[in-house]
């Protein structure tokens, strides 16, 4: 499955990159499963989303909770708590 | 009165004016009877800030904008609602986000703008970024427990103790 | 934070800019983090009207609008404080009243401008006289139970539920 | 005792007069003697002033109860109960 990745603030900048492209093994079904798979591309993904109780995922522009499947996601946001306002 | 309305979401890197955005609202008509504004200003937190960058994510800031005010409208029956979050760096003293709130009488405007904001502040992507009176930069601003609970009040209050005309 | 501050009040009979008002309190400022404004409109009443005609009582309605002020400022430590309220014939879709309240967080700014506007409507000297849409009086605007206790409810919180940054 | 006293709204049209000034015989002590005493001075007063309950008074521009006494009040506003805001 492809999908687009994007990242915003403290993750965008661990990870040194605003979005990218990646295609998705078949064994990726949650967003749990996701942000393990993408710790196993190198340190830096490791460093950015080591404290996963707080990375916040948006599916579609949609907040998503961590259990959630991603079946259907064109694009998948990933980011820290929000403090806009 | 529950005619569906839209409300009006921009997210901008310039200022606004409070005036022309809540004459936008009005306009025409003579059935409002309160409006509330709602701005947030950047603070230098006591002289050791020279700014904040404001970050968003195009497209979902918009989108989560208009579904918390278009559930405001719908549990305070508002007249018409407001919502411009600015980005990029702005100083201290200037504004950083406003919310307008119209309703026939004035506790639902009140309501209806403290809600908006209390669910933007958790909900909408946005990130600040603090730059330190020396020019560099400072790292991110941490999310607020306080602001959950701000935003988890919502759901325990059913209605508002007191309804003034 | 709580040097002895100023409320602005005005009774006058001309209109208001909220952004000129609000542009006034937080000149030079780089410490405010949370403007409230609230504006009373003249509503028709479904046509029902074609103006509201407002009385007061000179020299003590800003009295009255001062002390309501200063009491809200002492309460909710705010930043600034104006109150504006108009008298003569006002016509629907036309301001009637302005407060706004400043302070550093943003639920002390939203109880400051709730509280003066619950205040003010019970206890500040000014008379509501309807003129219908034929042109003729259609007599004075009786007082509500529901603005009683709107004010009252503010004796019974001691502090608010839930405080946001 | 000489006092000037200023009505408003339908108190100010029933005794059709903005303001007059008043001298008190010494048996006026308080704000329901006041109210008492005006109500013997013509019709136009007792219509004005017969729902006595709802009638408020400021003594010197502060809002006064109607058991508080009356002495050192250079002004007394009678008024119908606020409307404005």
């Amino acid at each position: 499955m492809k999908v687009k990745l994007v990242y915003f603030a403290w993750v965008r900048e661990r990870l040194d990159k605003p979005e990218e492209e990646l295609d998705l093994p078949e064994t990726v079904v949650t967003v749990a499963d996701l942000l393990a798979h993408l710790k196993t591309l190198g340190e830096e993904y490791e460093t950015a989303l080591q404290h996963e109780n707080v990375i916040r995922v948006a599916i579609n522009q949609e907040h998503a909770e961590h259990d959630e499947p991603i079946a259907g996601a064109r694009e998948i946001g990933i980011f820290p708590p929000m403090t806009g306002g | 009165m529950t005619m569906s309305l839209t409300p009006t979401i921009r997210v901008q890197s310039e200022d606004f004016d409070l005036q022309k955005e809540v004459d936008k609202l009005t306009a025409g008509r003579t059935d409002i009877g309160a409006v509330v504004t709602f701005s947030g200003l950047c603070r230098d937190e006591g002289g050791a800030l020279s700014a904040l960058e404001l970050e968003h994510y195009p497209g979902m800031a918009e989108a989560e904008m208009r579904r918390i005010a278009e559930l405001a409208i719908e549990r305070f029956s508002l007249q018409g609602l407001t919502a411009i979050h600015r980005y990029g760096k702005i100083a201290p003293g200037e504004n950083i986000v406003l919310v307008i709130a119209a309703s026939p009488h004035r506790q639902a405007a009140f309501d209806g703008a403290n809600f908006v904001m209390d669910f933007l502040k958790t909900s909408a992507p946005f990130w600040k970024k603090e730059h330190a009176a020396s020019g560099e930069a400072r790292g991110w601003v941490p999310a607020k427990d306080a602001d959950d609970s701000a935003r988890d009040r919502w759901s325990k209050i059913t209605e508002s103790p007191a309804r003034g005309g």
